[in-house]
């Protein structure tokens, strides 16, 4: 079972977090501007990299936050976390 | 007393509490104490199953659940426990035993005639045959199955309970023998919480199989003692009979507790077991090591065994495993378990050496005892019918050496770590040349120690074992400078006698001279000879795990335990490699295989996943309702009243509801407050349609699509005030759309001040439907003005119902004046049972779900997840008009892709068929005309259907490929009996096409 | 290629087995050939063998990093099926299922390919009716397909728990009779050994590090073996495609994700049927070995470990003692993970890349073995024409920026 | 380690509904020193600003609950008094707050003070952007209290409850079996409150009673409100 170390609540249960894929992944500002293929890009292109990956979690059953986190998708080590920044 | 091999003194039994149980019918006597294996050797049976693939008789090879063969059924019905290793399993009185994989018996076995054919049936022989003629591939396969298998699954659902713990610890010791105990202690003794698991229900490990001292005193003393003082220790938790069968990410180990008979049971009952989630910062693996058995023609006879085996059933268990004893070794381990047979008075005959020289003490004691010592020597056959009779032996140059008369052989091929934990969570290992094994390296927070760490001999094991606990405590941060009280008394390392140098020489294959003499078992389990080996090689199937999946080497139960790391070297050795290079099969768990049922925990029956109940559901139970499962919900699909059936019952709550008024309980709806100065900027962003203009007070019905345009979510959304918006969701989608909602906002949007807060639990939600809703609710007490200009369609009121605050909704979901009633859930009983009070003399009915599908089906209204797959966008069901030009929203950019424009895409639209009375059934497909031929072009499907009775008919909505521009047209719905229906496409809207009854 | 046949086999055993040969030659790479493909899976190798049967192809190598057949293709719960819901992945599943049952016949190597039926459960309206739609498409489609009530589940397979007050309760589901297992590894051996007899060099051990173009061409692929010249390039490689594609700066659409199995301890048979539950993410089948065969749903973060999350198969095994409860004592023996490559329709991707002369097929996710006969024929005939067949032409890498996605798990279908 | 064969010794283990209290969720920016001083001036609290951590319980009597404590009034559709009928809001009832995010927190007080919390915390916080949501229908605290609470919620939860790591005073969202909820340390008999949300609360206490069952968990009756 992998511990995910919550930059909030600390090292938690994988079963407390829901995975949300690549992290930096912007919306374009202006959708329209894009042709089909830049925007089939955004929508389903990913990296999927084999090695250290920023990627996206949400603390579910926690403290509902989103974060980041540096994982060695072949190892699965945490290598960081942080937060994205508090509202408003 | 019938057990002629009972050694008269010693051995861990009681012999006081005698027992017995029967095997295969036959009476056995034993003692509290005793293993299956123990008793059944003891009263002399040394046969006790049927190999898997040939059925040849078998016997117990080891003492722990290493063994290969020794697998029995237990008890009967649903406690049933097939494939239990009777090493491992203690005796208990008035058990029943069965042997596995023998008919009729296990002495006349039919299916043992396949040994006769075993030269025809290599490795690989089902990939190269059986395939002619096919017809006959199905007949094949049901003798095939028949013949395979093993232990007869329960015939019931299993009675037990399997119990569940989280914990947490310092350092987690897996095995209690002198490494383990070593290391427990030391930790402890350094303020660490420590967790010390052993799979035997005593500690010790192979102190209890020996005559060694430990402090001066017995091992098996000296280590009862020290788990105890151990288990007194506030910070120590001591689990007997707990095997540690995995370990995970992070280093979560899992264990599992057998948990024995209970006062009361049937002998010899498994009462479940509880499976132990352990946390630990850093892990002592003293796991101990195998021995490795060695090759020799037979060598699956019963009578043939580890000789650490034979040790230990004569010391543990006073129980000796033959009447006349011969060893085939490679080190002096074997003379050790010699001298002691040869002690408690079972004559040893002769011990085959392959070494050229054995000249130790303990050969020197064994040849000064008499025992004959014979030096570059090996067992080149065993012979024998059903049990060992005698053993061929020969010089290593191929000369013979004569035959021995035995019914005993030990073999002693050397120790492999039992490195499986380490290895489980990836661990790398070494090959170490003078053990010819591999070993852990210390890696990942796993500290090796004793056997599992190379070391041979009890002094060696204490010393590693106090290291590793006292460096694995050091890491979680304890040391010795630190320590609160020690636990019990006793030097932190105890003396011990040094083991001799135990002068190993690997011994694979035994050498051409002595001939091609077979079969020679490398996995006596898996029926795996070392002619399997060459054939599989010989068909360029060289890697170690093509070896595996060819032959099935170490796929049995006993994953290949013993037999792995013997072919790791006779795979060397027949290729000429380094063993390293070859290398070992992968380690998965288990490490021993744990019941389905200890893992799935307590989460079964009514435990296994929650129900979700509304303020009404007992209610509802009372009123005779019958449910339907909507994700976790259970929610009432419709009240059945005498005689009637759930659909004569639907029918009538879709009239009351068209007629009269009628209440559906749809608390389960997603309820979010959207809280903040934007959050009307907020929505414009995630909805189609356009909210910041909606004036508080109002309600609007919106729609949620995904990045990609297809249609997420809908529900109606009202303005609060001038900062806040109360959003429904369907009930399935209720979660999702929160987490959509809060990812937009946290991850693209933080600078949008906006909260969303559920709010689903705090409201039930009462919807009152009909032509009389509006007196229902007058009834029952309300100080909203109800009247038409005071209170209009698509508007909410706050105010008090039946005494109750309540937000009132007019919207609606059946096309009928409606009122969605939101009360705090402690309150909505009352409320609900007020409505229902004052709405009789109107005619008032509480309905279920069939009847608000039907109602809406009349009006169109699409269902998200019936009407849409994820794969249908706003444009498909007729919701263009919704959709904003003004604003980007999510999925906007999506709906403008080629293949979302296209005219033939599946659109919604609505289906009469000819035949009033027929009902199309939901999911038929649609084509343009009546065929056999196949594939035939479909048109689309149904999504919902129902019979009407409103309309006195039955409707459909379906979604059909350029539906939209061919309303009118004729189409045929395939039912399931292949009946084809004719239908004709219609707009989806069949009762009240104005919407005049909404805004009376 | 020595043909395994009866007689064959009796005078090899007389013989004490000892005349056989390798079931491939273990090729050295050469420093070109007019085909690479990369991945030496059950995709890889049928597309190999289809080249060369097939399209006269025979200049083709399969480059496999590991060990052959060691990748998903050794590594599933072999459930071969074939009544899938959209139009296109129906026929080419179809095909696939076809090509199954002379498969055995056509290597000449016994793949057990077993057809016990694929039993579909059903726990709720909703899942019923979306049973009843795939039944529906799959008869138009010709393929076989019924729905079966409680009851008749009840009778086919009497271990499940049908009460009406189970946790999972059965409301019905679908047989797909021609459906079943087959013997995975046997699979990948047959293929290569097949396309062995047919020239294929089929080189272990040899991973690709990088791939070369030369004016937008696919040129040449870096190797641990060194660098090899290739005409066309096929990129088979399951759960690395995103890899591999990054070499070729591509992105894809794929996510890996552990998809993780386990089996049991031999029994006496008790289970025919495969039995699948997508609403509780369970499907299991007892094999000829008798082991009760598991499997889960994938983890939710993408990774390429091979270990995969405990909770998973701790979820999946209390969803699997809920329906079968006699299962609660039998025990778990080996529990295993793969790499999955999942694409956001859960349909494949078979085509041409943006760089000429690369193909892919790739984001078969958890259901690919029972297409390996279809996925290699079809992209046999891609790589062969520089043009999809019209089987695969739908599973473009196209249809991304089109927005024709054949989305397989939003209709209510399952996986595996 | 006891066994967990069903045992009816009372060990001083018990388990009770602490039925219809106030639960009012506050969302407000921790960065906007004036929020929080809003707060702490109308109900005499300083919110915890330490994940997972409790403000010390404090009584309810600021001069703004006073004031708010006179007849109920209705503003919109959600100023609303949600306790059950019967229920009077206290003349002196405690409140405690806990962290659930680093915007997020959870105000718990006796039976009835619903509407006045939100009134008084929403005239607080105007105009700010703050969110004042009453839920106390949504929820129900389930008190677990005596020797064996550790044991028994060790069985389905992961966190380490021990009290060097959860000390009273502190508190957790996390799963307990498979249902959410808010674990939070009160003393240190230990006494654990959990906070369920009201649908998974049938789940939630039949699970307590299954895992309790092994420690002669006893099961007491809410006390009359
Ligand atoms: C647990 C599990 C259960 C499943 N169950 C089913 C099921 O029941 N039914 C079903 O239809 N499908 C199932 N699947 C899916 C199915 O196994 C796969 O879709 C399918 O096998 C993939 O095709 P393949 O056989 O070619 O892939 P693979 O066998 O994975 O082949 C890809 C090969 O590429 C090699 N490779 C990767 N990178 C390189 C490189 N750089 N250079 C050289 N070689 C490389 C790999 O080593 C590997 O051998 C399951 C998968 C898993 C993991
Ligand atoms: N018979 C021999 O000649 C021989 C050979 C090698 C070692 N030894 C002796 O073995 C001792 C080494 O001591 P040690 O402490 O390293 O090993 P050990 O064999 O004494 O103890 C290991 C213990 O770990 C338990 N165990 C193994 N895997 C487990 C798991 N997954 N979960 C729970 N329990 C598990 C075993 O049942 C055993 O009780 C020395 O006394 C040495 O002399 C003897
Ligand atoms: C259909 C199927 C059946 C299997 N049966 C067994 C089995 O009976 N015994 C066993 O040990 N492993 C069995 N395995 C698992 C393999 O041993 C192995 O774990 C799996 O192929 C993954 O490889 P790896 O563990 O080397 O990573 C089976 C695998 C599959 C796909
Ligand atoms: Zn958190």
């Amino acid at each position: 079972m992998l511990q995910i170390p919550c930059p909030w609540c600390g090292p938690r249960e994988d079963a407390e977090f829901d995975f949300g894929g690549e992290a930096d992944i912007q919306r374009p500002a202006d959708p329209d501007a894009l042709d089909d293929a830049a925007w089939a890009d955004y929508l389903f292109m990913r990296v999927n990299r084999r090695g250290v990956q920023r990627e996206q979690w949400v603390h579910t059953a926690g403290c509902r936050r989103w974060f980041v986190v540096e994982r060695d998708t072949v190892t699965n080590e945490i290598l960081q976390a942080s937060t994205m920044g508090r509202r408003p | 007393m019938s057990q002629p091999y009972r050694l008269p003194r010693g051995g861990r039994i009681d012999r006081g509490a005698p027992l017995q149980f029967t095997f295969d019918g036959r009476t056995i006597h034993g003692y509290q104490g005793d293993t299956l294996a123990s008793a059944l050797l003891a009263n002399g049976a040394a046969l006790i199953g049927r190999s898997f693939k040939y059925h040849r008789p078998r016997g117990i090879v080891a003492a722990g659940a290493e063994d290969p063969n020794a697998f029995v059924q237990l008890g009967r019905g649903a406690r049933a426990a097939p494939n239990r290793l009777a090493t491992v399993t203690p005796a208990a009185h008035g058990m029943q035993v069965r042997s596995v994989n023998a008919w009729p018996s296990l002495d006349y076995d039919v299916m043992s005639l396949l040994g006769l054919a075993a030269p025809f049936i290599p490795a690989g022989f089902y990939y190269k045959t059986l395939m002619w003629p096919r017809r006959l591939w199905p007949l094949y396969e049901r003798v095939l199955r028949r013949a395979a298998g093993l232990g007869r699954a329960p015939s019931g659902p299993d009675p037990d309970r399997y119990d569940y713990v989280h914990a947490r610890c310092d350092v987690l010791v897996v095995g209690a023998g002198p490494a383990g105990l070593a290391a427990a202690r030391a930790a402890a003794r350094r303020g660490a919480r420590v967790i010390l698991a052993d799979e035997q229900p005593q500690p010790g490990g192979s102190l209890l199989a020996s005559a060694e001292r430990v402090d001066g005193v017995p091992g098996h003393a000296w280590a009862a003692a020290a788990a105890a003082d151990l288990a007194a220790s506030p910070r120590v938790t001591v689990l007997p009979d707990t095997t540690v069968f995995g370990l995970y990410q992070s280093n979560l180990a899992l264990m599992v507790e057998r948990r024995r008979e209970q006062p009361g049971d049937a002998a010899g009952t498994e009462r479940g077991a509880r499976t132990w989630r352990v946390t630990p910062r850093r892990i002592v693996l003293a796991s101990g090591a195998h021995e490795r058995p060695l090759l020799c023609a037979n060598n699956d006879l019963p009578g043939v065994m580890l000789a650490s085996a034979t040790a230990a059933y004569l010391h543990r268990y006073a129980a000796a495993p033959g009447s006349r004893a011969v060893f085939f070794t490679t080190n002096d381990t074997a003379y050790r378990a010699a001298l002691d047979l040869a002690e408690a008075g079972v004559p040893v005959a002769a011990i085959a050496d392959v070494r050229a020289d054995p000249d130790g003490r303990l050969p020197a004691e064994a040849r000064a005892r008499g025992i004959q010592v014979l030096a570059a020597a090996a067992v080149r056959r065993v012979l024998g019918r059903r049990r060992v009779a005698a053993v061929e032996l020969c010089s290593l140059d191929g000369s013979p050496r004569g035959v021995v008369e035995c019914d005993l052989l030990g073999l002693a091929g050397g120790f492999a770590p039992a490195l499986h934990l380490h290895a489980q969570a990836g661990g790398r290992t070494d090959w170490d040349p003078a053990l010819a094994a591999f070993v852990p390296r210390r890696s990942n927070g796993v500290h090796p120690a004793g056997g599992a760490a190379g070391a041979l001999g009890t002094a060696a094991a204490l010393r590693q074992g106090a290291q590793a606990g006292a460096s694995a405590a050091a890491a979680a941060g304890f040391t010795a400078d630190a320590a609160p009280a020690p636990p019990g008394g006793g030097p932190e390392l105890p003396s011990a006698q040094d083991a001799p140098d135990l002068g190993f020489q690997p011994y694979w294959v035994p050498p051409n001279a002595l001939g091609r003499v077979k079969p020679q078992f490398v996995d006596l389990h898996e029926d795996v000879t070392l002619d399997d080996l060459r054939l599989t090689l010989r068909e360029g199937f060289e890697a170690v795990e093509h070896v595996k999946r060819y032959t099935t080497l170490g796929m049995g139960p006993d994953q290949g335990k013993l037999a792995n790391p013997l072919a790791t070297g006779v795979l060397a050795e027949l290729q000429g490699l380094h063993p390293a290079a070859v290398g070992a099969p992968r380690y998965r768990p288990a490490y021993t295989p744990v019941a389905l049922g200890a893992l799935a925990g307590r989460s079964v029956g009514a435990l296994s996943d929650p129900l979700r109940a509304t303020p009404m559901q007992a209610w509802h139970q009372a009123a005779g309702a019958r449910f339907e499962s909507v994700g976790q919900w259970r929610r009432p699909l419709a009240y059945p009243q005498r005689g009637e059936t759930v659909h004569d019952a639907a029918a009538r709550e879709c009239l009351a509801v068209r007629r009269r008024v009628g209440l559906l309980d749809s608390s389960t709806l997603g309820k979010i407050e959207v809280n903040g100065p934007d959050a009307g900027e907020f929505l414009e962003r995630v909805y189609v349609n356009t909210w910041k203009r909606l004036p508080p007070g109002r309600c609007r019905y919106g729609l949620m699509l995904g990045e990609d345009g297809m249609i997420l979510d809908d529900g109606v959304t009202a303005r609060l005030d001038e900062r806040r918006y109360l959003t429904f969701t369907s009930t399935s989608g209720a979660a999702e759309v929160l987490a959509w909602l809060e990812r937009w906002l946290q991850t693209e949007w933080p600078e949008l001040r906006v909260y969303l807060t559920s709010v689903s639990e705090h409201w039930a939600c009462l919807a009152l439907a009909g032509p009389r809703s509006r007196e229902t609710l007058a009834a029952a007490g309300t100080d909203i003005a109800l009247d038409r200009q005071a209170f209009p369609h698509m508007t909410f009121r706050a105010g008090r119902v039946a005494g109750v605050r309540a937000r009132v909704f007019r919207i609606s979901f059946s096309g009928e004046l409606s009122y969605e009633i939101n009360v705090p859930a402690d309150q909505a009983l009352h409320v609900w049972e007020t409505l229902l009070e004052c709405g009789r003399p109107f005619g008032i009915a509480p309905y279920g779900t069939e009847a608000m599908h039907v109602l809406r089906a009349e009006k169109g209204y699409v269902i998200v997840g019936q009407e849409t797959d994820g794969s249908v966008t706003p444009l498909d069901v007729g919701l263009r008009r919704m959709l904003s030009r003004r604003k980007d929203f999510l999925g906007k950019r999506s709906l403008s892709r080629p293949a979302l424009l296209r005219a033939d895409r599946k659109q919604l639209v609505g289906l009469r068929s000819d035949d009033p009375a027929q009902v199309v059934p939901e999911g038929a497909p649609l084509v343009d005309a009546p065929s056999r031929r196949r594939p035939l072009p479909m048109r689309g499907h149904v999504t919902s259907s129902y019979h009407s009775p409103a309309l006195g008919r039955a409707i459909a909505l379906a979604l059909v490929s350029g539906g939209r521009a061919s309303l009118g047209e004729r189409l045929y719905a395939a039912a399931p009996d292949d009946r084809w229906i004719p239908v004709r496409s219609c707009l989806p809207i069949f009762y009240d096409p104005t919407g005049a009854r909404l805004h009376v | 290629m020595q043909r395994y046949s009866l007689p064959h086999l009796i005078r090899r055993g007389l013989r004490g087995q000892r005349g056989w040969t390798r079931a491939w030659r273990k090729a050295a790479p050469k420093p070109s050939y007019d085909v690479v493909i990369v991945g030496g899976g059950g995709h890889g190798l049928a597309t190999a063998y289809y080249l060369a049967k097939l399209h006269g192809v025979r200049n083709v190598a399969v480059l496999e990093r590991g060990w052959l057949g060691g990748g998903n293709v050794g590594r599933n719960t072999a459930i071969v099926r074939s009544n899938y819901l959209w139009d296109a992945s129906a026929h080419i599943y179809e095909f696939s299922l076809q090509l199954w049952e002379g498969l055995s016949r056509e290597l000449n190597y016994n793949v057990m390919f077993s057809q016990r039926g694929v039993l579909n459960l059903g726990h709720s309206a909703h899942d019923m009716h979306g049973l009843a739609r795939r039944v529906g498409a799959n008869k138009l489609n010709g393929i076989d397909a019924e729905l079966l009530s409680t009851e008749q589940i009840a009778r086919l397979v009497p271990i499940l728990d049908t009460s009406a007050a189970a946790r999972y309760p059965i409301l019905g589901g679908t047989l797909q009779r021609r459906g079943g297992v087959a013997r995975h590894d046997a699979v990948a051996w047959g293929y290569a050994r097949a396309a062995d007899a047919l020239g294929v060099d089929i080189v272990e051990g040899c991973e690709v590090t990088g791939i070369r173009a030369a004016a937008g061409r696919v040129a040449a692929l870096e190797t641990t073996r060194g660098e090899i010249r290739a005409g066309k390039v096929g990129l088979v490689v399951a759960g690395n495609a995103s890899v591999l594609a990054a070499m070729a700066g591509l992105r894809l659409p794929i996510q890996s994700h552990p998809l993780q199995a386990l089996v049991t301890e031999p029994l006496k048979p008790v289970l025919d049927p495969v039995v699948m539950s997508s609403a509780v993410h369970v499907y299991v089948s007892q094999t000829d070995r008798g082991e009760l065969v598991l499997g889960a749903g994938i983890d939710a973060p993408t990774s390429y470990d091979l270990r995969g999350s405990f909770r998973v198969i701790e979820h999946t095994l209390a969803a699997t003692v809920e329906l079968f409860p006699i299962f609660s004592r039998v025990r778990m023996l080996r529990q295993w993970a793969g790499t999955v490559d999942v694409c956001p329709d859960a349909s494949p991707i078979i085509g041409p890349t943006p760089m000429e002369g690369l193909f892919v097929n790739c984001g078969w996710g958890t259901g690919g073995f029972k297409a390996t006969p279809g996925s290699g024929w079809v992209f046999a005939h891609t790589l062969a024409h520089g043009q999809p067949h019209p089987l695969n032409a739908p599973f473009g890498l196209d249809r991304f920026a089109a927005g024709a996605l054949i989305d397989e798990h939003g209709a209510a279908a399952v996986a595996h | 380690m006891d066994d967990p064969g069903p045992s009816t010794a009372d060990r001083g283990t018990t388990l009770v509904e602490r039925p219809f209290l106030t639960h009012v969720d506050l969302r407000l920016d921790p960065d906007d020193r004036g929020a929080l001083a809003a707060v702490r001036t109308a109900l005499g609290l300083r919110l915890p600003l330490e994940p997972n951590t409790t403000a010390s319980p404090r009584p309810l009597t600021s001069p703004a609950v006073i004031a708010a404590n006179g007849p109920p009034r209705i503003e919109d559709g959600a100023g609303i008094q949600t306790s059950h009928p019967d229920l009077r809001p206290p003349a002196a009832s405690v409140l405690h707050a806990f962290w659930l995010g680093p915007d997020e927190w959870l105000l718990l007080a006796e039976p009835g003070a619903g509407g006045m919390l939100v009134r008084v915390l929403r005239a607080a916080l105007h105009p700010r952007a703050a969110a004042v949501t009453d839920l106390s229908a949504g929820a129900t605290v389930l008190r677990l209290r005596g020797p064996e609470a550790r044991a028994v919620l060790a069985h389905g939860c992961a966190l380490d409850l021990g009290p060097a790591a959860f000390p009273p005073g502190a508190c957790a969202q996390t799963l307990l079996a498979r249902a959410q909820v808010l674990v939070a340390a009160i003393d240190a008999r230990p006494t654990f409150d959990l906070i369920v949300r009201r649908s998974f609360a049938p789940y939630a206490a039949a699970w307590l009673r299954d895992a309790g069952s092994a420690h002669g968990l006893r099961l007491a009756r809410p006390r009359a409100a």
